[in-house]
């Protein structure tokens, strides 16, 4: 008898398994599709348009681009799996998953704070405008998720910018950190965490300060959807029964409201979570280039402008890993929080 | 105010409800006067739509946001329940009145244990009565009410979480949660109409039992005339947002007044009459947003006469029952 | 086997959600669905600004196929792909009282919303610019209407192996952020117009899919589907007939909201530089300006605010239908 | 003695509670089986109303689906006519029966119109318009309602209304077999007297054969002409109703009557005890745990039917 938690996470990992190959295939048909013949594949290896005759020889016959489509993939996904993305063009030829070392923690770091950010106000806001339904209190939040759900990641980040930064002059605009302070070792690769550990105290408070304005933009974005979902979830909960048998315990509105309901409606939130996290991955690519926040984003968006097709390739696979993984959590948490629920 | 105990538990008087919908206003409850005596156990039949619910709803001032007191008042143990803060109202739900609902699977709160869920109740209850909560105590009080309501293997469905219940243990542990609040009023919307015959019959007896026991009194809802008769002394028939008669159970079930209530009796089919067609109610209920004018039931009334059409009938007593119909004057 | 609808309609009613359907008064149909839409002002406010959206874009782009058709035709004096514009979008004007003015009242309406570096006026530029946004989210949304449709209703009606291959492969779509993989197709495909729209194609079918496949195989327990089966009718008589058709309205909402996501996706896009052309676009004059913020804050902010705006207009109407759809009306 | 037209021979249907991916197999951890029905024989006459009467969850309305080849038995043999159905024959089988379900409301197509709705069962059988629109006018005098009901949309019935509607559409193509799952459990009291007058009168004039599903034993009682009590996936007593009724053999359906409340008496006596779940079923006779006569012998073996007077019983007090 195997227990059932370890069950579900082999389930769990044999799927995730599934999935990232599917995704490889899907990115390397298209790559395939896009560019049939092997000396097209063997530039855009290359990366440097001017590359030479004799060098282009040597791609296709070192990734054995003349070989049947089926061998290559699997020559592919057999690299892959063991670390190998390619080599990065644009930054001299490191190596893919050592360029993506260096800019993928800045990234997270940014997401999760952000995200968290505006998943804790959107539940807040959410509850509070689903508990007063049809009154002031809930047409005013729904004016502002409204507004943050629709408007443009960029536009939050300029109006931001443009208020905190170069109007008001609180907070810098650019960079994620001031550049003449020497930065910490390099343990975690996220500078925040970095400075904290090192014992750089002001170091640390610079990049705190840079942090702010993108990791609120990107909280406006994801406070949008998570206000409207607490909101409609939260007023399923509330018109539950076990809601009334709970007024008729003779506990005050806010006991019901907080202690009943709340829960209950928070459970089917934390699938959100993931679904955020992945959203916000999305967004911090614009943030990142209007911050010039340098992480993953700001990386990607050099990719693009410099044709970098191994760049390209290896950030979505690693953004794919990332959000397999942000789901896996919040399953489990969902687990935790339901008693209802079982792992199968 | 008179010696309370005296007085009726609940006494409505006019009492007059509105929905807010889309497809216009909804008077769910038309001028509908209802009393209950303390230790009465009172039940009120009607079909979908008759505003049963609402009014039970009405009482512990639990209705949807949409609703509205329109007019009339709700006297809840000499308390008007219409003009009550809410602090106020909280102080009466539970130890005054106690309510239990219709669907099981949504009635317990799924994310809770069933001992968290009960102590809930115990402390909420001294609270209110200003004494000092003991945890010990208190789940011994829980267990013993769950013993109360013949809960088999108590001690080990304390522990359990909702979902592992059945439909029948769960009304039991609601049951039981009333008992701990010791309430005065016990209002049952439906409690046994998505239980199986079988464990339904379970459920009435120990209401039955309890009421005697506990000196409840009880409002039992329902749709099914036949599980009113074995539950109450006295029913309340509604169609139609109105109170249409009201009379002891055994003289509604043997003699009822209102041709509604006749009908309806004489529509159900039952286990030992088997021969002949039933004698069914033409037409069907009325639409609620705009009912008919004059006696809303004047549609599908056998008896129908001029004055029904224009005139709403006023209550009548005759013979200890009070019925709203002209053929009674 | 339980038996609850007895009361469910009266809880329907006690809760307020909707009124049992009773009667002659409470039918449906699109006056009483138009009166229950015009109740609510934001909503009634946003469907205007979806309909100036609409009949502008489509407009515009009738003027900008006549100029594809007619090189040479005039009306007013102008081409016809910017006849009805207050100014040439296309025009360069280096004099210092045309670059980079601020949104003005000067030159009406021109200078409404400001200039940008080479004097154009950025009203016309947004204005020119607008088919595009309405042709995106409705090829878009269209096509992965149909791809989803076919294959989630295959899925959830058929289910066994079906189901789980459908399954896995929107499992592999879906496991990428939207954005990153429209960014990454979009890069591939080489970028320009229809390669964004291609790419924001193969993102945006897996959740419909997942929709209808939901919606198949609820409705597939209805009694009308199994009287169906009863009467004969073959599997594909029953999708065609009752699940596709049924699975249609709740997703009305849902489509008028994702037109907004659409307009932001492909703004975001453009705003990075995918899908980049000579075309003026919304998400890419906002970029341009990046260079010139903040000191010409408007160049990157207007047409921002107006992508917020368009897609504020969807969501308000698609939110008041999905209250509608849902069933979550209250007055 | 009626010709037979429907027979089930040890008829089975086992479900898995839940689905299970190529993994479980590998690792053998299948979820648990349902035994809705389990080993049911029973045969319905031409023109005969058999009423199937059980809690919730006893597979009562599986049985039904069996029938009307709705679900394909795990086991055992269905003859309809006296032929065996197999699944190539299923399609013959279909247009001799018809099922009307239990609520009204998630029964008929939102979309289409009460005539499409109840006309939708010609559409194969090859007839042309006239004789549809004949046959759309003949089935609705006959169910009651008006013509012009033809272009309304089922969103503008009321409960009563739709039933009919199913009704209607039930009968359209002359079936010889209906299963009635529940037909008025979701209707109002007022309306459901109606509904069961009806279906009374279409039997007497058409000479269809019922299968009424009920847990309503009052409905049973009134309608049909024989009943079957089921009992966790099996019949535990079947026979004609009056006599089933007046004088029940088997403990379960004592205690189900006496359970029932009723307008004559304010008495009831249930059974302690709730019904068992079809995953873990009990041993031997699955009433034992509640039985108030359960001896030794029930607890290990299961009774089979045994024919007492008129009545078949599965119990071993007899």
């Amino acid at each position: 008898m195997v227990s059932s938690i370890v069950l579900y996470l082999i389930r769990r990992s044999i799927n995730a398994v599934i999935t990232i190959v599917l995704l490889l295939a899907l990115v390397f048909i298209l790559l395939h599709t896009i560019i049939r013949s092997p000396e097209g594949l063997a530039r855009v290896i290359c990366g440097n348009p001017h590359c030479s005759n004799s060098a282009i020889a040597l791609i296709i016959k070192q990734n054995g681009l003349t070989n049947p489509l089926w061998v290559q993939f699997f020559s592919y996904i057999n690299q892959v799996f063991h670390g190998n993305l390619g080599i990065d063009t644009f930054y001299r030829g490191r190596p893919e998953l050592s360029v993506i070392e260096a800019f993928l923690p800045i990234t997270l770091e940014l997401v999760v704070t952000g995200s968290a950010l505006g998943i804790l106000i959107g539940i807040f806001t959410g509850s509070i405008a689903a508990s007063n339904r049809n009154r002031a209190q809930d047409y005013g939040i729904k004016a502002v998720y409204l507004t943050a759900w629709s408007a443009p990641v960029f536009l939050v980040g300029f109006v931001l910018q443009l208020i905190f930064a170069y109007w008001l002059k609180l907070l810098p605009a650019h960079g994620i950190a001031n550049a003449f302070l020497t930065p910490p070792k390099v343990l975690t690769g996220a500078p925040l965490i970095d400075a904290l550990i090192d014992g750089k105290w002001v170091y640390a408070y610079s990049v705190a300060q840079h942090l702010v304005l993108p990791a609120f933009a990107l909280a406006v974005a994801s406070f949008g959807i998570t206000t409207r979902l607490t909101r409609a979830s939260m007023i399923d909960a509330l018109d539950r029964d076990y809601v009334k048998l709970a007024y008729m315990k003779g506990l005050s509105k806010r006991t019901v409201v907080w202690g009943t309901a709340f829960r209950n409606a928070v459970i089917p939130i934390i699938t959100l979570i993931a679904l955020t996290f992945a959203f916000s991955v999305g967004g911090a690519v614009i943030i990142e280039d209007v911050f010039s926040y340098y992480g993953m984003g700001y990386f990607t968006v050099q990719a693009i402008y410099n044709s970098d097709y191994p760049a390209i390739l290896a950030f979505v696979l690693i953004i794919g890993l990332a959000v397999i993984i942000a789901n896996l959590v919040a399953d489990l948490l969902y687990a935790v929080a339901d008693p209802r629920v079982r792992l199968t | 105010m008179a010696d309370s105990d005296d007085s009726d538990i609940v006494d409505i008087e006019g009492l007059t409800i509105t929905y807010r919908t889309v497809y216009g206003n909804l008077v769910s409850l038309n001028s509908v006067d209802f009393k209950v005596k303390r230790g009465e156990s009172v039940s009120i039949v009607g079909e979908s739509g008759s505003g049963k619910s609402t009014l039970g709803l009405a009482i512990v001032r639990l209705l949807a946001p949409n609703a509205s007191y329109s007019s009339g008042r709700i006297m809840l143990d000499g308390h008007d329940v219409t003009k009550l803060s809410n602090r106020q109202v909280s102080l009466l739900r539970g130890t005054t009145a106690f309510m239990i609902f219709q669907d099981p699977l949504n009635t317990l709160n799924p994310v809770k244990r069933v001992d968290v869920q009960m102590l809930e109740a115990i402390r909420s209850r001294l609270k209110q009565e200003g004494q000092p909560f003991n945890e010990e105590s208190a789940y011994k009080e829980a267990v013993d009410r769950l013993n109360d309501v013949r809960m088999p293997d108590a001690d080990s469905i304390i522990t359990r979480y909702p979902h592992q219940l059945s439909g029948g243990q769960i009304q039991r542990v609601v049951i039981a949660m009333g008992l701990l609040m010791r309430p005065k009023l016990m209002i049952a919307d439906e409690p046994t109409s998505a239980l199986d015959v079988t464990v339904q019959a379970q459920v009435l007896e120990l209401l039955r039992d309890l009421q005697r026991n506990y000196q409840m009194s009880i409002i039992f809802i329902t749709h099914d005339i036949n599980v009113a008769h074995s539950i109450s002394e006295r029913m309340v028939v509604m169609y139609a947002g109105e109170v249409i008669e009201a009379s002891p159970t055994e003289s509604l079930v043997k003699n009822g007044l209102h041709p509604y209530s006749q009908a309806l009796i004489a529509s159900i089919p039952t286990i030992s009459k088997s021969e002949g067609k039933l004698t069914a109610i033409a037409g069907s209920p009325p639409d609620m947003i705009s009912p008919p004018n004059g006696c809303r039931f004047h549609p599908r009334c056998p008896h129908v006469m001029q004055v029904c059409t224009v005139q709403s009938p006023r209550t009548t007593v005759k013979d200890g029952s009070e019925v709203r119909c002209f053929l009674y004057g | 086997m339980r038996r609850p609808i007895q009361a469910t309609v009266t809880t329907e009613v006690a809760t307020g959600t909707v009124a049992a359907g009773k009667g002659k008064t409470t039918t449906g149909g699109w006056r009483f669905y138009l009166g229950f839409f015009m109740k609510d002002k934001p909503a009634f406010g946003g469907l205007i600004i979806v309909a100036v959206f609409v009949i502008w874009g489509a407009l515009e782009g009738l003027m900008q196929l006549l100029s594809l058709w007619f090189p040479h035709g005039r009306l007013f004096g102008h081409p016809y792909s910017w006849a009805l514009i207050p100014s040439n979008p296309f025009v360069l004007n280096f004099s210092p009282s045309y670059k980079l003015q601020p949104p003005s009242l000067a030159h009406f309406p021109s200078f409404l919303f400001g200039t940008n570096v080479d004097g154009q006026s950025i009203l016309a530029r947004l204005m020119y610019a607008t088919p595009h946004d309405l042709a995106a989210p409705i090829v878009v949304v269209g096509s992965a209407l149909l791809i989803g449709m076919f294959l989630g209703t295959a899925a959830g009606y058929f289910g066994g192996w079906t189901d789980e291959v459908i399954m896995r492969l929107t499992d592999a779509f879906l496991a990428l952020p939207a954005l990153i993989l429209a960014i990454a197709v979009g890069v591939l495909l080489g970028g320009g117009f229809t390669s964004v729209l291609v790419a924001l194609m193969i993102v945006w079918w897996p959740t419909y899919a997942r929709f209808f496949r939901a919606q198949a195989l609820t409705i597939r327990e209805r009694g009308y589907v199994e009287s169906s089966k009863l009467s004969g009718s073959s599997s594909l008589k029953i999708l065609i007939k009752h699940i596709i058709p049924n699975s249609i309205d709740p997703i009305i909402a849902y489509v008028t909201l994702d037109f907004g996501t659409v307009i932001l996706f492909l703004a975001a896009l453009a705003f990075i530089g995918v899908g980049l052309s000579l075309y003026p676009e919304w998400g890419s004059e906002s970029n341009f300006g990046l260079d010139y913020f903040p000191t010409f804050w408007w160049w990157s902010i207007v047409p921002g605010i107006i992508i917020g705006v368009v897609v504020i207009g969807f969501t308000l109407v698609g939110d008041r239908l999905q209250d509608l759809i849902s069933g979550r009306m209250t007055y | 003695m009626v010709d037979v037209l429907v027979k089930t021979q040890k008829l089975k249907k086992y479900f898995r509670a839940g689905k299970s991916g190529l993994l479980d197999k590998i690792l053998r951890q299948l979820p648990p089986l349902v035994k809705a029905v389990d080993d049911v024989n029973l045969e319905i006459g031409k023109g005969e109303v058999v009423a199937l009467v059980g809690e919730s969850g006893c597979g009562k309305t599986t049985f039904g689906r069996l029938l009307t080849t709705l679900e394909t038995p795990t086991e055992g043999e269905i003859y309809f006519d006296g032929r065996q159905v197999t699944k190539s024959d299923q399609k013959a089988v279909r247009r001799k029966v018809q099922m009307v379900f239990q609520n009204p409301y998630e029964s008929l197509d939102p979309r289409q119109s009460v005539k499409g709705i109840v006309t939708e069962p010609l559409s194969k059988m090859g007839i042309s318009k006239v004789e549809k629109d004949a046959q759309f006018e003949k089935v609705m005098s006959a169910v009651g309602l008006d013509q012009n009901f033809g272009e309304r949309r089922p969103r503008d019935l009321s409960g009563g209304q739709r039933q009919r509607v199913a009704v209607a559409r039930s009968i359209v193509s002359n079936p010889e077999f209906i299963a009635l799952d529940e037909p008025t459990s979701a209707l109002d009291a007022s309306v459901q007297s109606q509904v069961l007058n009806l279906l009374v009168g279409l039997r007497e004039e058409y000479n269809f054969s019922y299968l009424v599903i009920t847990h309503n034993i009052a409905v049973a009682r009134y309608i049909s002409d024989r009943v079957a009590t089921m009992y966790a996936g099996q019949i535990v007593e079947l026979g004609p109703t009056g006599e089933v009724l007046k004088d029940p053999k088997h403990p379960y359906t004592q205690a189900l009557l006496k359970s029932v409340p009723s307008l004559d008496t304010k008495k009831i006596e249930p059974p302690h005890g709730e019904v068992p779940s079809l995953i873990n079923l009990p041993s031997g006779c699955r009433f034992h745990t509640r039985c108030p006569f359960v001896m030794e012998k029930c607890k290990t073996e299961d009774p089979s039917m045994r024919r007492v007077g008129n009545v078949d019983v599965a119990c071993w007090l007899f």
